[in-house]
C-alpha cells in the first residue's frame, strides 16, 4: 500500500510539472519549424550533417533580419531513426507547436510512417529521405530533396552500356536506402538490357566483407559490381573487393557522396565511379555551371563552421530550409500559399541539383542533377 | 486480499481520468498522444514484470514478441489482397465471405482488400503463444547470464529476421497500417479527433491488464511463483511443477507484449524495426529494474514518467545516454528501485541484520 | 568450390573468429575473477581505437597505440572503482543492468567527442589495397598483424596466468575469492586490476583491427554481443576454448555466406549459441560442472 | 503391504558410492527412522526418495507404483512431504504464505482461474487460509502468521517448515534432522510433535542424529554407513547391534 502511494505521489507529482509546462504560444513575428532528424543512432551520419546544415542555415537568415522581418523558430527533434519517436514528434509539432513546416525526417522509413500524419495536420513536410514511394504517388503537403534513386541507376546503367557491360553483382547495405536501391536496380536492369547475377544484402555494421567479396568472385560471369549502400560499410567493400585482386569496375551509388567514405577507403576507392550531385565536385565545376556559386557558399560556410567536410547528406537538409525560405519569402507565412509555391517552384538552385517542382512531381529534381564522378589521389572529380 | 488491490486500481482510474480532464480544460489535450502510446509499453513493462520481479527469470528480448505482435499484425493488414480476390482464390473469397477482410480504399482511391484487424490479432497472439512456448522450452532451463544471453539472442534473431524479410519491410519497417476498429464507431488509430477515445482504450487495456496481473499475484499461482523465486527446489518438493510456472509465466508476459505490439501498430499506423531492437528490450528491462523488480505499481509508474518523457524528446540528443545514467545510478544506489528508496531506508538496518 | 574460394573464406573466417576471441577473453577475465560478466567490454575496443586515432594524428603510430592502451586501462580501472568495488556482494541481475549501462554511457559520451563518423589507423604495412598470396588467397597484411599479435597476446596471458605471481593470485581469485583473501591476496586489487587487463586487451585489439574494420562510436556493442557469444560457446571462464570457439564460429559465419543469404549471418551465429545452449549449457569445451550456473 | 518399498538402490558421485544397493521399506502408520554417522549417505537417500536427485538404479515403489523416475513434484503430488536439513522456507513470505505453498497440492486453480479472480478460486483461496492457520495453530506458531519467515527465530522456522510440509496431507513424511540444532526442551517439544502427526495417520521417515530421540519415537530404525545398509530392526535390537555400536562407539583395537 505504501508503495502505491509513493509511485502515486511521485506520478502524481510529475505528471503535473509536465502538464504545467504549456508551450508558449507562436508569436506572430517567428515561423516555427520543425525538423525530425537522426542526429543519434543508427542513420547518424545522415542527420548529424543534416541537422548541422538545417541549424547553420536558420542562423543565417535569422542573422540577415529573417523573412520579411520574421525569424524562423527552430526545433530539431531527434529521432535516433525510430519511427515511433517521429510519429510522437510529429504529431508534437503540427498540434502542440504549431508549426508552419516540417523538414525531414533523415531516413525513408520514418518519413513514410509521417507522411499520412502530415497530410491529415495539412502540415507541408520536406523529407530528406531517398526513396522514391514518398513522392510517388504524390501526397499533397509532402516533397522530398534528395535526388530520385533511379535517376542514379540509369545513369549508372548507361555508363554500363557504353562499356558493355551486361552481368553484375549489387551488393547492397540493410537500411532503407540500400533496400530502395536494390529494388530500383533489380527493376531497370532489363530496360537497359543488363542482367544482375548476383544481390546480396550486408549489415550497415558489418565490420568485414572479404567472404562475400569472396564467393562473388568466384562468379567468372560478374563484369562489374555495384553497391548501393549509405553507411560506412560501403568502404569495407571497396577495400575488400581491391585487395582480393579483383579490378572489376566498381561502382557506388549516391549515398558515397561523404569525403570520409573515400578517406576511409584510401587507395580502394580509387577508380569507384559513382553518381552524385555536384557539390562534391564543387570546386573544378566551369564557372558557367549555374550551381557553382551556391555550392561553393554552402562549402564554405559548412566547413568553416565546424570541423567536418561537406557531405551530400547535409546539402539535402541545406535544399528542404532553403526551399521552404523561398517559397515564404515570395508568398509570406501562409501554410496552403506555401505549398502552392513549393509545388508551382521552377528554377530552384540547390545543392543537390536544380528543383523545377509540380503538381505531379514533388521532388523536382531531373536525372541531371546527377553526375558521374569517380576518385582520383582522395579527391572526388568528374567522371 | 481483493479489496486491498481494487483500492490503488480506482485510484488509479481517477487518475487516468482526471489527467484527461486537465489536458480538456488547460487545452493541452495533444499530451494524450504520448500518454496513449506511453500506456501501450507500460503494457509491456508490467508483462515483463511479471516474469522478472515475480517469476525470477530475466528476458532481454522482449522487445522480439512486441515485434511479433505488431508486425505479425500489421503484414496482415496490409497485403493488399484485392488481386488474389478477382482472380478467384478460393481461400480469399471464403475468407471473405466470413467477414473476415475489409474492403477499403486507399488515399489514392484504389481498393484494397486486407484481412480484419480482429482476425489479424487474434493470429498475431497465436503466433506469440506459439512462439513463446518453444522459445521458452528450452530457454527457461538456463539460469543466470546464460539465461540472459540466451533471451537477448532470441531477441537478435527476431531483429535480423523484420530487417531482411521483404514482407516486413525490411530497414522501411511497415507502413500504412490501417485502424483497428474494435466496435463500429470505435477505431484505434492516430487520427487527430479519435484521440480522446484512443487514450481510453490504451489506459483501458493497461488497467485491464493490471487487473489481471495483481489477481494472478495474489492467486495460488502468485503464491507458488514467489516461492520459486524464493527457494525453486523446496517449492518443487512442496508439490509446484516449477518449469510449467515460469513457461506459463514467460508466455503470459509474452502474450502482453505482443497486445502491445498489435494495438501500438495501429494506433501509429505502422511500426519499424527499431521496436525489436535490443535497445528496445534493454529499455524495457531497465523500466522494471528502476521501478523495483517485484513492484508493479513501480514499474507502471517509471515506465510512464520515462517513457512519456522520451517520446516527447524531452531527452533530445540525450535520450540513451540519460537512459544508461539512470540505469547505473539506480542500481547503484537502490537496487530496489527508485520507489522502494525510502521505505528501504527505513528498514535499512532490519535487511541488514536479515541477510 | 574451388581450393581458392576456400582458403578465402578460410582467412575471412579467422579475421572475424580471432577478433571475436580478443572480446571473449576480456569477458572471461572478468568473469573469472569477479563472476561478473562485463556487458560493457566491447566499448573498451572501441575506446582503444578511438583514443589511438586522435592520438596517431600528434605521435606516431607505435606510440599512439601503446598509448591508448595505457588510457583504456586507466579508463578501465576507474570504471571499476567508481562503480563496482564497493557493490558488497552484488546480484547477477544489478551487474548486467549496471555494465548494460555503462556500455549505453561510454557510447553516447563516445558519440558526443567523436561525433558519428567512421575513423581508422592507417595499415601498419602497405595500405587498403596491398595483399599477399597465401595458400591461394588474397589477404592483407593487416590480418596477418591482427592474426599475430593476437596470438601473441594469448600465449603471454597463459604464461603471465600460468607463471607469474600475479597471474596466479587471480587464478586463486577465481577459484576461491574468500580462500584466497584469507591467504593474503588482496581480492579487490585483483578485480580492479583484472578490469585493466581486460580493458587493455580489449584496447590493443581495437587499434589493430581499425584499419580493417574501422572505428565508430557504436561498433562496441556488436563485437560484445558476437564476443559473449564466443564466452558462451567455449564455455564461460574458460580463455583457451575461446580461441577455439571464436575461430569456429568465425569461420562458420564465413562459410554460411555460401549457403544462406548474408543477411541472415548473424541470425544464424545467434541460433548456433542457442542450439549449444541448449544442448551443452556449459559450452562445447566446457565440463559438466553446474558451479559455474551462478543464480541471480 | 509396505507403504514405501525401496528395492536395490545406488547412486554415486563420481567414484564414492553414496548409496550403495539399500533396500528397505516402511510400513504404514509406522515411524521409521535412518540414522548412520556422517558422510554415510543419508541425506542422498532422502533426495532420491523425494525426487530432488536420479538414481542411478534400483527402484523405489510408493503405494506400490514406482515413483523412481518422477521429477520432485510429482512425487509431492503423490503424497510424500518433506522437510530440509538446513530449512528452506520461502524467504520474504509470510510465515503463513509458507504453509499456503504447502497445500498448493491440494488445490487446483491455475493461471486463468488466477487472473480472472474466479469466485471457485476465491472460494479455494480462502479454505487454504483457514486450512493453513488451523495448521499453524496445531504447531503453536499462530502468533507469527504474518510475520516473514527470515524474521522468525531458528525453531520457530523449524515449526513453519513443517506445518508447510503438514499442509499438502501427506501420506508420508519425509523429515530430514529435525531435532538439528535445537537444544534438549526444544528436541522434547518436537518428539512430541512428531508422534502426535504420526497418530494423525501420517507415516513418518526421519534421519536424525539425535539416539535419545530416535530411541523414543521410532518403531523401526536403518543404519547406513558409508551408503550401505549395515542393519534394519527394531531400536532395541538396534541397540545391541555389535556392529552398530562398533560404527558409532569406534574400534577400540584399530
Amino acid at each position: 500500500m505504501k508503495r502505491f502511494f509513493t509511485s502515486t505521489m511521485l506520478a502524481i507529482g510529475a505528471l503535473c510539472m509536465m502538464l504545467s509546462s504549456v508551450p508558449a504560444q507562436a508569436s506572430s513575428d517567428t515561423i516555427k519549424v520543425g525538423a525530425i532528424l537522426a542526429v543519434t543512432g543508427g542513420a547518424s551520419f545522415l542527420g548529424g550533417p543534416e541537422s548541422r546544415t538545417i541549424q547553420m542555415q536558420v542562423d543565417k537568415i535569422n542573422a540577415a533580419g529573417g523573412i520579411h522581418g520574421k525569424k524562423i523558430d527552430l526545433i530539431i527533434k531527434d529521432s535516433g531513426a525510430n519511427p515511433e519517436k517521429a510519429i510522437s514528434f510529429t504529431k508534437q509539432l503540427i498540434e502542440e507547436e504549431h508549426v508552419f513546416a516540417i523538414l525531414g525526417p533523415s531516413t525513408s522509413g520514418e518519413t513514410m510512417k509521417i507522411k499520412n500524419i502530415c497530410e491529415q495536420g495539412k502540415t507541408i513536410l520536406i523529407s530528406c529521405g531517398a526513396a522514391e514511394v514518398i513522392v510517388n504517388p504524390v501526397a499533397k503537403y509532402v516533397f522530398k530533396t534528395p535526388q530520385k534513386d533511379s535517376f542514379a541507376v540509369k545513369k549508372i546503367y548507361n555508363d554500363m552500356n557504353e562499356k558493355d557491360i551486361r552481368k553484375i553483382a549489387v551488393l547492397a547495405g540493410n537500411t532503407g536506402f540500400g533496400k530502395a536501391g536494390k529494388k530500383q536496380l533489380l527493376t531497370i536492369a532489363p530496360e537497359f538490357g543488363i542482367e544482375v547475377v548476383a544481390a546480396e544484402v550486408y549489415d550497415k555494421k558489418a565490420t568485414d566483407l572479404s567472404a562475400v567479396v569472396a564467393k562473388l568472385m568466384a562468379n567468372k560471369d560478374i563484369q562489374a559490381v555495384v553497391n548501393w549502400s549509405i553507411v560506412p560499410a560501403q568502404a569495407i567493400v571497396a577495400k575488400n573487393i581491391r585487395q582480393a585482386g579483383w579490378d572489376v569496375p566498381l561502382y557506388q551509388s549516391h549515398g558515397f557522396g561523404n569525403i570520409k567514405y573515400v578517406e576511409a577507403a584510401g587507395a580502394a576507392a580509387e577508380g569507384i565511379i559513382f553518381p552524385a550531385g555536384r557539390l562534391l565536385v564543387a570546386d573544378v565545376l566551369p564557372d558557367s555551371n549555374v550551381q557553382k556559386k551556391i555550392l561553393l557558399q554552402y562549402k564554405h560556410d559548412y566547413e568553416n563552421k565546424f570541423d567536418d567536410t561537406a557531405s551530400t547528406f547535409g546539402g539535402h537538409g541545406y535544399d528542404a530550409i532553403m526551399i521552404l525560405a523561398k517559397a515564404v519569402e515570395e508568398v509570406g507565412a501562409d501554410k496552403e500559399k506555401v505549398r502552392d509555391a513549393i509545388e508551382n517552384m521552377k528554377n530552384f538552385i540547390g545543392t543537390g541539383g536544380v528543383f523545377n517542382f509540380s503538381a505531379t512531381d514533388h521532388n523536382g529534381l531531373d536525372i541531371d542533377s546527377f553526375a558521374m564522378m569517380t576518385v582520383k589521389d582522395g579527391k572526388f572529380v568528374l567522371y | 486480499m481483493t479489496r486491498r488491490n481494487y483500492i490503488p486500481i480506482m485510484l488509479f482510474i481517477t487518475a487516468v481520468i482526471g489527467i484527461q480532464l486537465i489536458t480538456k480544460f488547460t487545452g493541452t489535450n495533444y499530451y494524450l498522444t504520448q500518454l496513449t502510446m506511453t500506456a501501450y509499453y507500460s503494457l509491456v513493462i508490467i508483462g515483463l514484470c511479471l516474469v522478472m520481479g515475480y517469476a525470477g527469470q530475466i528476458s532481454l528480448g522482449h522487445a522480439g514478441f512486441f515485434a511479433i505482435g505488431g508486425y505479425t499484425s500489421a503484414a496482415l493488414t496490409t497485403c493488399n489482397l484485392t488481386s488474389l480476390f478477382k482472380n478467384g482464390n478460393s481461400l480469399v473469397k471464403f475468407l471473405s465471405s466470413q467477414g473476415m477482410l475489409i474492403k477499403s480504399q486507399d488515399l489514392y482511391g484504389d481498393p484494397v482488400l486486407y484481412v480484419n484487424p480482429w482476425l489479424a490479432a487474434i493470429l498475431a497472439i497465436m503466433l506469440t503463444v506459439a512462439i513463446a512456448f518453444l522459445i521458452g522450452i528450452p530457454v527457461l532451463k538456463l539460469k543466470g547470464h546464460y539465461l540472459a544471453m540466451a533471451t537477448l539472442g532470441f531477441g537478435i534473431i527476431i531483429f535480423r529476421i523484420v530487417l531482411a524479410t521483404e514482407i516486413f519491410g525490411e530497414a522501411d519497417g511497415i507502413s500504412e497500417v490501417p485502424g483497428f476498429t474494435l466496435i463500429p464507431g470505435v477505431s484505434v488509430n492516430g487520427n487527430f479527433d479519435n484521440r480522446i477515445i484512443n487514450y481510453y482504450i490504451a489506459c483501458g487495456i493497461v488497467v485491464i491488464g493490471i487487473i489481471l496481473l495483481l489477481n494472478l499475484i495474489n492467486s495460488r499461482v502468485g503464491r507458488a511463483l514467489r516461492a520459486i523465486h524464493g527457494a525453486e527446489d523446496a517449492a518443487n518438493a512442496m508439490g509446484i511443477n516449477t518449469s510449467r510456472y515460469k513457461l506459463y509465466t514467460f508466455v503470459i508476459s509474452a502474450v502482453f507484449a505482443a497486445v502491445a505490439g498489435i494495438f501500438l501498430t495501429h494506433y501509429n499506423g505502422g511500426i519499424g524495426p527499431s521496436e525489436a531492437g535490443i535497445m528496445k528490450s534493454i529499455r524495457y528491462v531497465a523500466i522494471v529494474a528502476i521501478g523495483g523488480m517485484a513492484n508493479m505499481w513501480g514499474a507502471l509508474t517509471m515506465g510512464v514518467i520515462l517513457n512519456f518523457m522520451s517520446l516527447r524528446g524531452m531527452f533530445g540528443s540525450y535520450d540513451d545516454a540519460v537512459f544508461g545514467a539512470i540505469l547505473i545510478i539506480i542500481m547503484l544506489f537502490a537496487p530496489e528501485g527508485l520507489l522502494r528508496l525510502a521505505i528501504w531506508q527505513k528498514f535499512f538496518k532490519k535487511n541488514d541484520s536479515a541477510q | 568450390m574451388t581450393a581458392e574460394l576456400f582458403s578465402q573464406y578460410l582467412f575471412a573466417g579467422i579475421t572475424y573468429g580471432i577478433i571475436y576471441a580478443i572480446v571473449a577473453i576480456g569477458f572471461n577475465i572478468i568473469y573469472n575473477t569477479t563472476g561478473i560478466i562485463n556487458f560493457a567490454q566491447g566499448e573498451f575496443v572501441m575506446l582503444g581505437g578511438m583514443i589511438a586515432i586522435s592520438l596517431n594524428t600528434i605521435i606516431p603510430l607505435v606510440p599512439a597505440i601503446a598509448l591508448a592502451v595505457v588510457i583504456t586501462m586507466i579508463i578501465g580501472a576507474l570504471i571499476e572503482i567508481i562503480f563496482i568495488r564497493w557493490l558488497d556482494n552484488p546480484s547477477v541481475l544489478r551487474m548486467i543492468i549496471i555494465t548494460i549501462g555503462l556500455s549505453i554511457l561510454i557510447r553516447e559520451v563516445a558519440l558526443h567527442i567523436w561525433g558519428e563518423g567512421v575513423r581508422s589507423l592507417p595499415y601498419f604495412n602497405g595500405n587498403e589495397i596491398s595483399s599477399i598470396k597465401i595458400l591461394e588467397a588474397q589477404i592483407s597484411p593487416q590480418v596477418l598483424w591482427v592474426i599475430g599479435i593476437c596470438g601473441i597476446m594469448v600465449t603471454l596471458l597463459s604464461i603471465f596466468f600460468r607463471f607469474t605471481s600475479l597471474g596466479l593470485d587471480m587464478r586463486a581469485c577465481s577459484a576461491n575469492r574468500l580462500a584466497a583473501t584469507l591467504c593474503g591476496i588482496n581480492a579487490r586489487n585483483m578485480v580492479t586490476f583484472s578490469f585493466m587487463l581486460s580493458a587493455g586487451i580489449g584496447a590493443l585489439a581495437g587499434c589493430v583491427m581499425s584499419p580493417i574494420t574501422y572505428t565508430q562510436y557504436d561498433c562496441g556493442t556488436g563485437l560484445a554481443i558476437k564476443g559473449f557469444t564466443v564466452a558462451v560457446l567455449g564455455g564461460l571462464g574458460n580463455s583457451m576454448a575461446a580461441v577455439a570457439a571464436g575461430l569456429l564460429l568465425g569461420i562458420i559465419e564465413a562459410f554460411s555466406i555460401g549457403v544462406v543469404p548474408l543477411a541472415f549471418q548473424d541470425a544464424i551465429s545467434i541460433s548456433i549459441l542457442l542450439i549449444i545452449l541448449f544442448v551443452r549449457p556449459n559450452g562445447l569445451f566446457g565440463c559438466n560442472e553446474t558451479a559455474n550456473l551462478k543464480e541471480f | 503391504m509396505a507403504l514405501l518399498e525401496i528395492n536395490n538402490l545406488n547412486r554415486s558421485f563420481g567414484g564414492l558410492k553414496a548409496v550403495n544397493n539399500v533396500s528397505f521399506s516402511v510400513q504404514p502408520d509406522t515411524i521409521k527412522a535412518v540414522i548412520g554417522p556422517n558422510g554415510a549417505g543419508k541425506t542422498t537417500l532422502f533426495n532420491l526418495i523425494s525426487g530432488n536427485l536420479p538414481a542411478d538404479n534400483g527402484n523405489i515403489l510408493f503405494n506400490s507404483t514406482s515413483i523412481t523416475d518422477l521429477k520432485p513434484y510429482q512425487i509431492a503430488g503423490l503424497g510424500i512431504s518433506r522437510t530440509f536439513q538446513n530449512i528452506k522456507l520461502f524467504p520474504g513470505m509470510t510465515a503463513l504464505e509458507n504453509v499456503m505453498i504447502g497445500r498448493h497440492v491440494k488445490s487446483k486453480a491455475g493461471f486463468w482461474a488466477g487472473m480472472l479472480n474466479l469466485p471457485a478460486s476465491r472460494r479455494e483461496e480462502k479454505s487454504i487460509t483457514e486450512n493453513s492457520l488451523e495448521l499453524l495453530e496445531l504447531l503453536e506458531i499462530a502468533p507469527f502468521a504474518h510475520i516473514d519467515v527470515s524474521n522468525l527465530a531458528f525453531g520457530q522456522q523449524r515449526a513453519v517448515e513443517f506445518a508447510r510440509a503438514l499442509a499438502s496431507e501427506p501420506k508420508l513424511l519425509l523429515l530430514d534432522e529435525p531435532a538439528a540444532g535445537l537444544n534438549i526442551y526444544e528436541t522434547a517439544e518436537i518428539a512430541r510433535l512428531i508422534t502426535k502427526i504420526q497418530k494423525k495417520g501420517i507415516t513418518i521417515l526421519l534421519v536424525e542424529h539425535d539416539m535419545s530421540l530416535v530411541m523414543d519415537i521410532s518403531d523401526e530404525i536403518v543404519v547406513l554407513c558409508f551408503g550401505e545398509k549395515i542393519a534394519d530392526d527394531l531400536p532395541a535390537e538396534i541397540q545391541q547391534n555389535p556392529e552398530v555400536i562398533q560404527i558409532y562407539l569406534g574400534d577400540d583395537n584399530a
